[in-house]
């Protein structure tokens, strides 16, 4: 263990690479802790409304595309799956490997974030988007816009979350391009990973909670 | 020359039970608060540092039934106080059965009130002593609060949700009436009287007609009737079998089964929803036709409507109940 | 400051103001963070200067309605957000953790800089929205009134809230990766001073609570621009939701305001009265208990909301329960005295007004967490008194104290003596006289949030704008003697109040890498009377 | 200057290329992964009453906790994260069930706004 004291990625306040890991990684969770936490706002909403008007919110749900939210599901699984590879590479200390899993991330990211601007215009297309020219072929009108409310700040803020896991892979493709991690140090992707995963968390449950409600 | 008090009039019958438990709160403050206020100072004057000495006494020994007394003993006396509040609290939710009924609205930045009888009044309510009055509150558009501090009562009044307070005064008298919940501009402005009278007193007042108005007043219930006419209601709600929607004579009150075999109990609020929402609970039985009437009822007239349809008499009800 | 010898330390390591602006020493950081919630709670005290000449008549004669609104908005806006917030943990607690735990630095020093800049950055999102016009919807951002009817500034304000709540996750962050990780060898957690204590609950509430409030008011915000309805009543959205939302932070966060106090309270206590700490256990508990518990009470904000009388039930109980570990520390603190060679200087004049007043406020809290009663004194100057106690008698109190118990170690001046114990009287009685007289008035039934008021109330308020001018000079004298103390103060030695840990260890003002040798330490805190031999 | 109180032994030796999870696990998830998705959509058209919502989130879950246990490799965790992400999780649960308690006995007395 002390031998790692002469590699300079040790931080002077650090006594060494173990004390460090130790606390960029706990310092990691807690972070995603208050992440889980800002979106635990919005899904006390859903949950609230939800059971408030559990006919509307089907009805709403029925103008969303499935098989598009399906497949942006799978989509950002596969970057969950490229990102693990990304981190195991770096673990084994592969420098191509690392940047290519990361790499294949960003790619699949930026897919799902295209499937979301897409649908996005659709719905402006549609007039359901919430606000004064917000139109709904149904009953409960309003109920619905509640419920488009909510789509657009969950996902909306969702894919905020990915487009700053974009950028923060951007910068690690970068940093592991230069060689900048080896089998001893490689935190940084091991974080940026983590926090990927936690998105894709986020999206496996907003899946099922906006797309499917009342299909059957 | 204002007058200058520092203790509020107690005007109605939950206020004594408020100052009793103030009282109570007090007292137990005082003594923890002087006990702990005299400890510091006799035990710093005791111990203070003499010249000379820097010397501490015994090593600390802390006496684990000396933490679990002041623990448990303070628990204790906090449950009391939780029983206490509580119990002075459901009284104030509950208004008495024979309690009289008025309507108020509120609105920026003012407080509309109605009697069953007919009169309105704007940022004033007269009322009888020794009536408990059960007050049905709305608001037109943010929150506000309905405070008369003579009776101890206070309660939000909130856009879209029906709220209720009740209060028995007991001394004929003039009290403030404040809005406590901030509101906007006016806040400190939406303020006005609470006028107690004596019973024979106020019925004069009651059959007056309203200054501003005019005119003899109508009664919210016809009011409510006329709306029901006007928008259209009573070519679906007709109260006789085969109409469109189920007859409303009776409904408040009782158990209501919908299409998805949920229940719910008709009470002001599911009347006003299903006025404004349909087809949030459709009655088991019928089709989800009803139109929505959102934006198209002011608050005072939803008011009127649900006390229209409240008085309808449960049992000359012509039509086929679906369920009872 | 010219420096008086030759020893270097961290505010002679390095001249300019890009050593100060670009630094990584949470030492300098803590600087940082001093002189900006100063400025901020001199606006704040502005606005409460203007709030108190408003309500010295009953007519609104002296700002307009609109201004008197937006007056008491920023108040609390600024003195609990900007000011009473970061107050102690981004001061105190940057300056002090690492050395109390024996560390180099905070684990994560970038973050840090980068939190004092997150907050500098939401500050001026505020003050933007403030010389644009100003905000009118009350600290708290009730709805629909914040969404819908306000023509104020609500947007730029939300921004800055929002904002500056990443600045109190990312220190809450820190602090607790930092207690976890970078403790002394031999600083086992029952060693650590019971202010580490108080700031590991802290941040346990910081990370929990702040990002709810972050999203609630974003929520705010983007329903004012886009139109997403999710409180609007017309859509069937729920107004009592955002109640919740922002209880949910906001009740937690008083105890984000008063536990670093109660932490410095304890340090303080038993350093002049020369004793172990009574109950260390029990108080290091208390202040998780009132972290963990606090989350539970939200809803006595709410009793007379039209929430449901059945969570008012759970929310009053709880309110009562959580109490419990406040009163717990009292009676340990006041124990503490006993059979101690207690000394009153300044700081300790400051730690026990804390605690006298901070039990006025805890106790009114009662009343309030009791329903019946908070029915009659809900909205009303009870509830300003109760939480001025705690927070201007109480908090307020606490960090006064850790200003003049600390200021010999981060400045390696002294200050006058004399002149701060004048203060601490000053503060003292302009306090009571100025928040006492707010009970009453409140009983009376005066709402809070009132720009005119009925005549009767009048002899009251005079009494409180009266004690604002006292308390005003007792807070305007520190600032005085400590600026001036900086060119004139006697030198510091290390260890002036003779006190036990870590922190001064170190000579006064600490060196950059904060310890020679990295400490081990070998006892628990507090272990009194100290041995003339320990003393540097 | 480090005091280990968690599982020193897991984090205390250095460099891990022992834990990289190795690649057919990934794949495996990876499947399963999809295979749930898939599940989560068919069960989703099934009329379950007001079972559909449970079961949602139950796969959901079995899904998150996949991704947790093995793409962020909690399993080499130390207690403390443990302990870290099951505090947040009960937090939520708090904010949402405290919450619904109001909402869902607010008709409970039959007094509007009580
Ligand atoms: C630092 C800030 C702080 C702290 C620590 C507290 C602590 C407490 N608060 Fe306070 N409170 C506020 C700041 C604070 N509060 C603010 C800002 C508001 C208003 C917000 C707004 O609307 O703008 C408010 C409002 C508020 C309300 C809502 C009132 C209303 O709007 O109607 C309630 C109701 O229960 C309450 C209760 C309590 C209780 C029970 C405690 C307890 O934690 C107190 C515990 C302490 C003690 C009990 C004293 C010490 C004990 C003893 C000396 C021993 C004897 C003890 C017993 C017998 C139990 N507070
Ligand atoms: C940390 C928190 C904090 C602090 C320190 C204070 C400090 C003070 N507060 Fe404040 N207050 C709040 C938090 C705080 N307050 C909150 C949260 C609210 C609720 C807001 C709302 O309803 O939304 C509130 C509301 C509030 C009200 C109620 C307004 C209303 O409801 O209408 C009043 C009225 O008296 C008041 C008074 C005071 C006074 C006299 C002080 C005194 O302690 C101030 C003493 C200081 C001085 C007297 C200043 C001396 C200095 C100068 C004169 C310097 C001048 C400036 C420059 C040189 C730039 N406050
Ligand atoms: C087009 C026909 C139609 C009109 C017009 C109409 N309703 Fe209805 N109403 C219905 C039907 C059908 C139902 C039952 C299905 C449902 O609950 O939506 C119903 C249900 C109701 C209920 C719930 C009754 C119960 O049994 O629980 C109330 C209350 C009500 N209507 C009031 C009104 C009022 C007040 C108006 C006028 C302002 C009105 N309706 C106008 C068709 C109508
Ligand atoms: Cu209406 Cu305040
Ligand atoms: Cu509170």
């Amino acid at each position: 263990m002390s031998n790692v004291a002469a590699h300079s990625h040790v931080a002077h306040q650090f006594d060494d690479a173990a004390q460090q890991r130790r606390a960029v990684t706990l310092g990691m969770w807690v972070f995603l802790v208050t992440e889980l936490m800002m979106f635990g706002g919005l899904f006390t909403a859903y949950v609230l409304y939800r059971s408030s008007f559990p006919d509307a919110f089907a009805a709403a749900s029925h103008h969303l595309d499935a098989t598009l939210g399906a497949a942006n599901t799978l989509v950002l699984l596969g970057s969950s799956l490229t990102m693990a590879l990304a981190v195991r590479s770096s673990q084994l200390g592969s420098r191509g490997g690392t940047v290519a899993g990361l790499l294949a991330t960003i790619v699949l990211g930026c897919a799902f974030l295209g499937v979301k601007a897409y649908e996005y215009a659709h719905k402006f297309e549609e007039g359901l988007v919430p606000g004064p020219h917000f139109h709904f072929p149904g009953a409960e009108a309003n109920h619905a816009e509640l419920f488009f409310s909510l789509y657009f700040a969950m996902t909306g803020l969702h894919a905020l979350h990915m487009v700053v896991g974009a950028g923060v892979l951007a910068v690690l493709t970068v940093m592991a391009a230069r060689g900048r991690f080896s089998a001893d140090y490689h935190n940084p992707v091991e974080i940026g990973g983590l926090y990927w995963h936690f998105v894709d968390i986020v999206w496996i449950y907003l899946f099922p909670l906006l797309y499917l409600l009342g299909r059957h | 020359m204002p007058k200058f008090s520092l203790f509020p009039e107690s005007a109605s019958t939950i206020a004594g039970q408020v100052d009793a438990l103030f009282f109570f709160m007090i007292a137990v403050s005082a003594f923890f608060g002087l006990l702990i206020a005299g400890l510091i100072v006799f035990l710093s004057i005791r111990y203070r540092r003499r010249a000379g000495s820097n010397e501490a006494g015994d090593p600390v020994h802390v006496p684990i039934a000396l933490e679990a007394a002041w623990t448990v003993i303070p628990l204790a006396i906090t449950m009391v106080m939780f029983y206490w509040g509580a119990s002075v609290y459901m009284t104030m939710a509950r208004p008495p059965d024979d309690a009289h009924e008025i309507f108020v609205v509120g609105k920026q930045w003012m407080w509309k009130l109605q009697h069953l009888e007919g009169r309105r009044e704007i940022n004033e309510l007269h009322v009888p002593v020794g009536q408990p009055i059960k007050l049905t509150m709305t608001s037109e558009d943010v929150i506000h609060s309905f405070y008369v501090p003579a009776f101890r009562i206070k309660s939000d009044v909130v856009p879209g949700r029906y709220s209720t307070a009740w209060f028995e005064a007991t001394q004929v008298g003039t009290y403030h009436l404040f809005c406590a919940e901030y509101c906007g501009t006016e806040h400190s402005q939406m303020i006005g009287s609470v006028i107690v009278m004596d019973p024979s007193d106020f019925q004069t007042w009651l059959s007056g007609t309203d200054a501003d108005a005019g005119m003899a007043a109508s009664s919210p219930k016809d009011t409510g009737q006329q709306l029901f006419t006007q928008k259209g209601c009573a070519t679906c709600h007709r109260g006789v079998s085969g109409s469109m929607g189920p007859a409303l004579a009776g409904v408040f009150g009782r158990e209501r089964t919908f299409a998805d075999g949920s229940k719910a109990v008709a009470d002001e609020a599911y009347l006003r929803q299903s006025i404004l929402s349909p087809q949030a609970h459709v009655v088991a039985g019928y089709q989800p036709v009803m139109p929505t009437f959102q934006g198209q009822i002011d608050e005072e007239g939803m008011l009127a409507l649900i006390q229209y349809i409240k008085s309808l008499p449960a049992e000359t009800s012509p039509g086929p109940e679906k369920q009872g | 400051m010219e420096p008086t010898d030759k020893r270097k330390h961290y505010l002679n390591a390095d001249y300019g103001i890009r050593s100060w602006l670009l630094t990584l020493d949470h030492k300098r950081i803590a600087l940082l963070y001093l002189i900006s919630i100063t400025l901020m709670f001199l606006l704040g005290s502005l606005f409460a200067v203007l709030i108190r000449l408003e309500l010295l008549t009953p007519a609104g004669d002296f700002v307009q309605a609109d201004t008197y609104n937006k007056l008491f908005t920023m108040h609390g806006i600024v003195m609990i957000f900007f000011f009473l917030v970061p107050s102690i943990p981004a001061v105190f607690g940057n300056f002090l953790l690492p050395l109390m735990i024996g560390a180099r630095d905070l684990a994560f020093p970038r973050l840090n800089l980068m939190s004092w800049y997150v907050y500098m950055v939401g500050a001026a999102f505020t003050m933007w929205a403030v010389l644009t016009g100003g905000v009118d919807t009350g600290w708290t951002f009730y709805t629909p009134y914040s969404t819908t009817a306000s023509h104020s500034n609500v947007m730029a304000t939300a921004i800055g809230i929002f904002i500056t709540g990443f600045s109190s996750i990312l220190t809450g962050l820190n602090f607790i990766v930092t207690i976890h990780t970078m403790r002394a060898p031999g600083l086992t957690w029952f060693r650590l001073p019971l202010f580490v204590w108080a700031h590991y609950a802290t941040s346990l509430i910081m990370i929990l609570g702040t990002p709810v409030i972050a999203i609630t008011i974003f929520l705010v915000g983007v329903e004012r621009a886009f139109h997403l309805g999710i409180f609007d009543p017309a859509l069937g959205g729920d107004p009592i939701l955002f109640q919740h939302l922002f209880w949910f932070y906001s009740h937690p966060a008083v105890y984000i305001m008063i536990l670093p106090s109660m932490g410095v309270v304890s340090e303080i206590i038993t350093c002049f009265a020369r004793r172990r700490i009574f109950g260390y256990g029990f108080i290091a508990a208390s202040s998780l208990a009132i972290a963990i518990f606090g989350f539970l009470v939200w809803g006595h904000h709410m009793f007379t909301s039209t929430q449901s009388v059945y969570a008012a039930l759970i929310f009053s109980v709880l309110s009562f329960a959580v109490a419990i570990p406040s009163a717990v520390k009292v009676f340990n603190w006041t124990a503490t005295l006993y059979g101690g060679s207690i000394s009153f200087q300044a700081p300790m004049l400051f730690a026990l007004g804390f605690i006298g007043l901070f039990t006025i406020g805890g106790l009114t809290g009662l009343f309030l967490a009791a329903l019946g009663l908070d029915v009659h004194v809900h909205d009303t100057y009870f509830v300003v008194a109760h939480f001025h106690y705690i927070m201007v008698g109480g908090a307020l109190m606490g960090y006064l104290g850790a200003v003049h118990f600390w200021w010999p170690k981060i400045t390696g001046r002294m200050y006058s003596e004399w002149a701060a114990r004048v203060s601490a009287v000053l503060v003292f009685v302009g306090f009571n006289l100025t928040f006492f007289p707010q009970f009453v008035l409140g009983y009376l039934g005066m709402p809070r949030r009132y720009h005119a008021y009925p005549d009767e109330f009048q002899v009251l308020n005079v009494m409180s704008t009266t004690g604002a001018s006292i308390l005003g000079v007792g807070y305007m004298v520190p600032l005085c003697y400590l600026i001036w103390s900086l060119w004139r103060g006697a030198v510091a030695a290390p260890n002036p109040w003779r006190a036990t840990g870590l922190e001064w260890q170190t000579p006064s003002p600490p060196p950059t890498e904060n310890f020679a040798r990295t400490p081990v330490v070998t006892e628990e805190a507090y272990a009194y009377p100290l041995k003339e031999a320990e003393l540097v | 200057m480090s005091t280990h109180d968690g599982q020193a032994s897991t984090t205390g030796h250095g460099p891990d290329a022992a834990h990289a999870t190795p690649l057919a696990i990934l794949l495996v998830v990876f499947l399963a992964l999809v295979a749930m998705t898939g599940l989560t959509v068919w069960v989703a058209y099934v009329d379950l009453g007001v079972w559909n919502t449970p079961v949602a989130i139950a796969i959901a879950t079995i899904k998150a906790l996949l991704v947790i246990v093995i793409f962020m490799e909690m399993r080499f965790a130390e207690p403390l994260t443990w302990l870290a992400a099951t505090t947040g999780l009960l937090f939520l649960l708090l904010l949402i069930g405290l919450t619904m308690a109001d909402v869902t006995s607010r008709g409970w007395l039959g007094i509007p706004g009580h």
